[in-house]
């Protein structure tokens, strides 16, 4: 059953990386890439299970907590970009 | 008996958890644009996390690993919709419209006006 | 089955990787790079080595995006097309590709137990870890007692890739340094990341302690745990802004955090050679070695998680303050 | 040679494309953020090969578990040179990027010939 479910999971990764290699944006792109993060986590942890060693759930936890930073970061790179621009108008 | 009902309900609930993570990516794949894009791509994978999750749940019983998943299903579903909405917040502020005429987004892509 | 899962993990990781070379956009290379992480780490997890796992998710995740960011904010983000195609290039790196496949030929396959990896020190470490050091994690194990010459190193490689980054970016080219951190808001204007990054904080370096104390009983250890509470202080800093993030951690004790990990690591060998022990032999530190080797294994384990973090966080802030600056 | 045999090369066909795509950006690309992003694909590559050697039939990660009898676990000590060496990498990488900084702030540009040209 596990087996099924994680080979959706990679199905769908490999959907994500059609779209994150296709584009156009960048934003589909970053989407992808957060598409692709919580479909670690969920492989991760069916992982852990079929192994059956459920203590190896950490590494599914600490993607869970840590995956936001890196999107946080990407809208605080296009904020600064977008304030960037609009300064040379301002001066 | 309740053991045989629970393995039941718990695949039943991978299994669905599974169908919602398909339907995502090919969401994501197939839409037209990106506003509709994050849509599929945000909502199905909240409920894929949750039925996924649950199922695997039943399947642990009362033990630690219930508690880590517990807690991994919540850091998900906080931090998910997070994402979304700093993603989408980053586009539309760096000038990708909504367009709700066309439907795709190969004219305009990425113009600032 | 699972090791199936692992050659189309590894498919998808040679598709990414000729991605990420062939894209002129920086940022999207950036992008594809986190997913070649992500990647990698499910690929260590199924070629069972759940604390390197460990390691490549706490510093792909967060880290290693962030500076890459930070990095392409102060320079351009598009790549310039070149004129000529590299053919030679293509032809020598083609060529070699081609020969370590020839020589792969030779080399054991994929688990095999008679390999001559698993013949020589490993075996020997495996089965003295429980009588020698008694804690479960054999890697934690080897890291801190058995190898702790090898670690001592690496601690000191990211020190001293810190104090070069400081000596590189750390001095303000000009005065308002101070006025201008000021400015920057982070995404305090934002209100869902603002509540939910607030909540997640505490979990992020509650985590963090825990893969640092739990680290000889289940994956974790002072690397890890490094990574992820900097991670933690970086969201903060994301979210309100340098100025905040300093004000809260200041960038002396930053410092001191670098030069006291890689001080106490140091001084818990020499406190071995005055117990009368050899450099880095634990068993000294206590009536009985096997308490001996778990205290100086908490120490050196504190020592690491305490330079590991503090190097990243100042190599971050070092970044972003020169990011405001231009 | 029966094909499952060969499918237990495949780790090390992945680590030489790898490795090789990129040596190719260190080589062949101007732009010195490209250069870095090739040379940290280089290091995965080389953390791939070592983890590869310590994978064991039928073993489990080296964490030994109470109660159970008769495990047989992969090689640790591949781990913990790779586990250093990750965080090594990532100190190294961004003493890397500072450089570029540097160098972005000084010339203006990051292309290796522009660079060359304006010396």
């Amino acid at each position: 059953m596990y087996i099924l479910v994680s080979i959706a999971i990679l199905v769908t990764m490999v959907l994500a990386l059609v779209r994150a290699l296709l584009g156009p944006s960048v934003y589909d792109r970053v989407l992808a890439v957060n598409v692709f993060g919580t479909k670690t986590v969920l492989l991760l942890s069916v992982i852990a299970f079929l192994y059956g060693r459920p203590d190896f759930l950490d590494l599914a936890l600490a993607y869970a907590l840590i995956n936001m930073v890196g999107i946080l970061a990407v809208l605080e790179f296009f904020q600064n970009r977008a304030r960037k621009e609009s300064r040379p108008k301002d001066d | 008996m309740i053991d045989i009902a629970l393995d039941i309900l718990s695949w039943i609930l991978l299994v669905l958890g599974a169908g919602f993570v398909l339907i995502g990516g090919i969401g994501g794949l197939r839409l037209p644009n990106f506003y509709t894009r994050i849509h599929a791509a945000s909502l199905t994978d909240t409920m894929a996390t949750i039925l996924i999750f649950v199922g695997m749940m039943l399947q642990a019983g009362l033990t630690l690993a219930t508690l880590k998943l517990i807690a991994i299903m919540i850091f998900l579903l906080l931090t998910g919709p997070t994402a979304t909405y700093a993603l989408a917040n980053a586009a539309l502020l760096s000038g990708l419209k909504p367009d709700p005429g066309t439907a795709s987004d190969k004219p305009k892509e990425n113009t600032p006006e | 089955m699972i090791l199936i899962f692992g050659l189309f993990l590894l498919t998808l990781l040679v598709i990414t990787a000729i991605a990420i070379v062939r894209t002129e956009d920086l940022f999207v290379a950036v992008m594809l790079t986190s997913i070649f992480s992500l990647l990698m780490a499910a690929n260590f997890f199924i070629l069972d080595a759940a604390d390197v796992a460990l390691t490549e998710a706490a510093v792909g995740a967060g880290v290693t995006t962030v500076i890459f960011l930070c990095a392409l904010a102060l320079t351009d983000n598009k790549e310039k097309p070149r004129q000529g195609k590299g053919w030679l290039a293509f032809g020598t790196v083609g060529l070699l590709a081609l020969l370590i496949i020839y020589a792969s030929f030779d080399k054991p396959r994929l688990g095999d137990p008679d390999a001559p990896v698993h013949q020589h020190v490993a075996p020997w470490y495996i089965e003295k870890t429980s009588e020698y050091i008694d804690i479960p994690n054999v890697v934690t194990a080897i890291l801190s007692s058995f190898r702790g010459y090898d670690t001592l190193g690496e601690v000191f490689v990211v020190f001293t890739a810190c104090i070069g980054v400081l000596f590189i970016l750390g001095v303000s080219p000009r005065r308002q340094t101070r006025q201008v951190i000021e400015k920057n808001s982070g995404l305090r204007h934002h209100l869902i990341p603002q509540v939910v990054g607030r909540l997640l904080i505490p979990f992020i370096v509650l985590f963090g302690l825990y893969v640092q104390f739990h680290g000889e009983y289940g994956p974790g250890g002072g690397f890890q745990a490094g990574a992820i509470i900097a991670t933690g202080v970086i969201l903060y800093a994301l979210l309100e802004g340098e100025a905040e993030a300093l004000r809260a951690i200041p960038s002396r004790v930053l410092l001191g955090m670098v030069v006291g990990g890689a001080l106490l690591y140091g001084g818990v060998g020499v406190a071995c050679m005055f117990m009368g022990g050899a450099f880095l032999d634990y068993s000294v530190l206590a009536a009985d070695p096997i308490l001996g080797q778990h205290l100086g294994i908490l120490i050196i384990e504190a020592g690491v998680g305490m330079a590991v973090c503090g190097a990243l966080l100042t190599i971050f802030h070092a970044f972003a303050a020169r990011e405001i600056l231009s | 040679m029966t094909f499952l045999e060969l499918l237990g090369y495949f780790n090390y066909w992945v680590f030489a494309i790898i490795l090789t795509v990129g040596l190719y950006a260190v080589i062949n690309k101007t732009n010195l953020i490209k250069k870095l992003i090739g040379l940290s694909i280089f290091q995965s590559a080389v953390f791939l090969m070592y983890i590869t050697m310590d994978k064991v039939e039928g073993g489990t990660a080296p964490i030994i578990q109470k109660g159970v009898e008769d495990q047989i676990f992969s090689n640790p000590l591949p781990q913990v040179l790779i586990l250093t060496a990750i965080v090594v990498g990532v100190s190294t990488l961004s003493l890397g990027l500072a450089m570029v900084v540097r160098i972005s702030e000084c010339y203006g540009t990051i292309e290796e010939n522009e660079i060359l040209d304006a010396d």
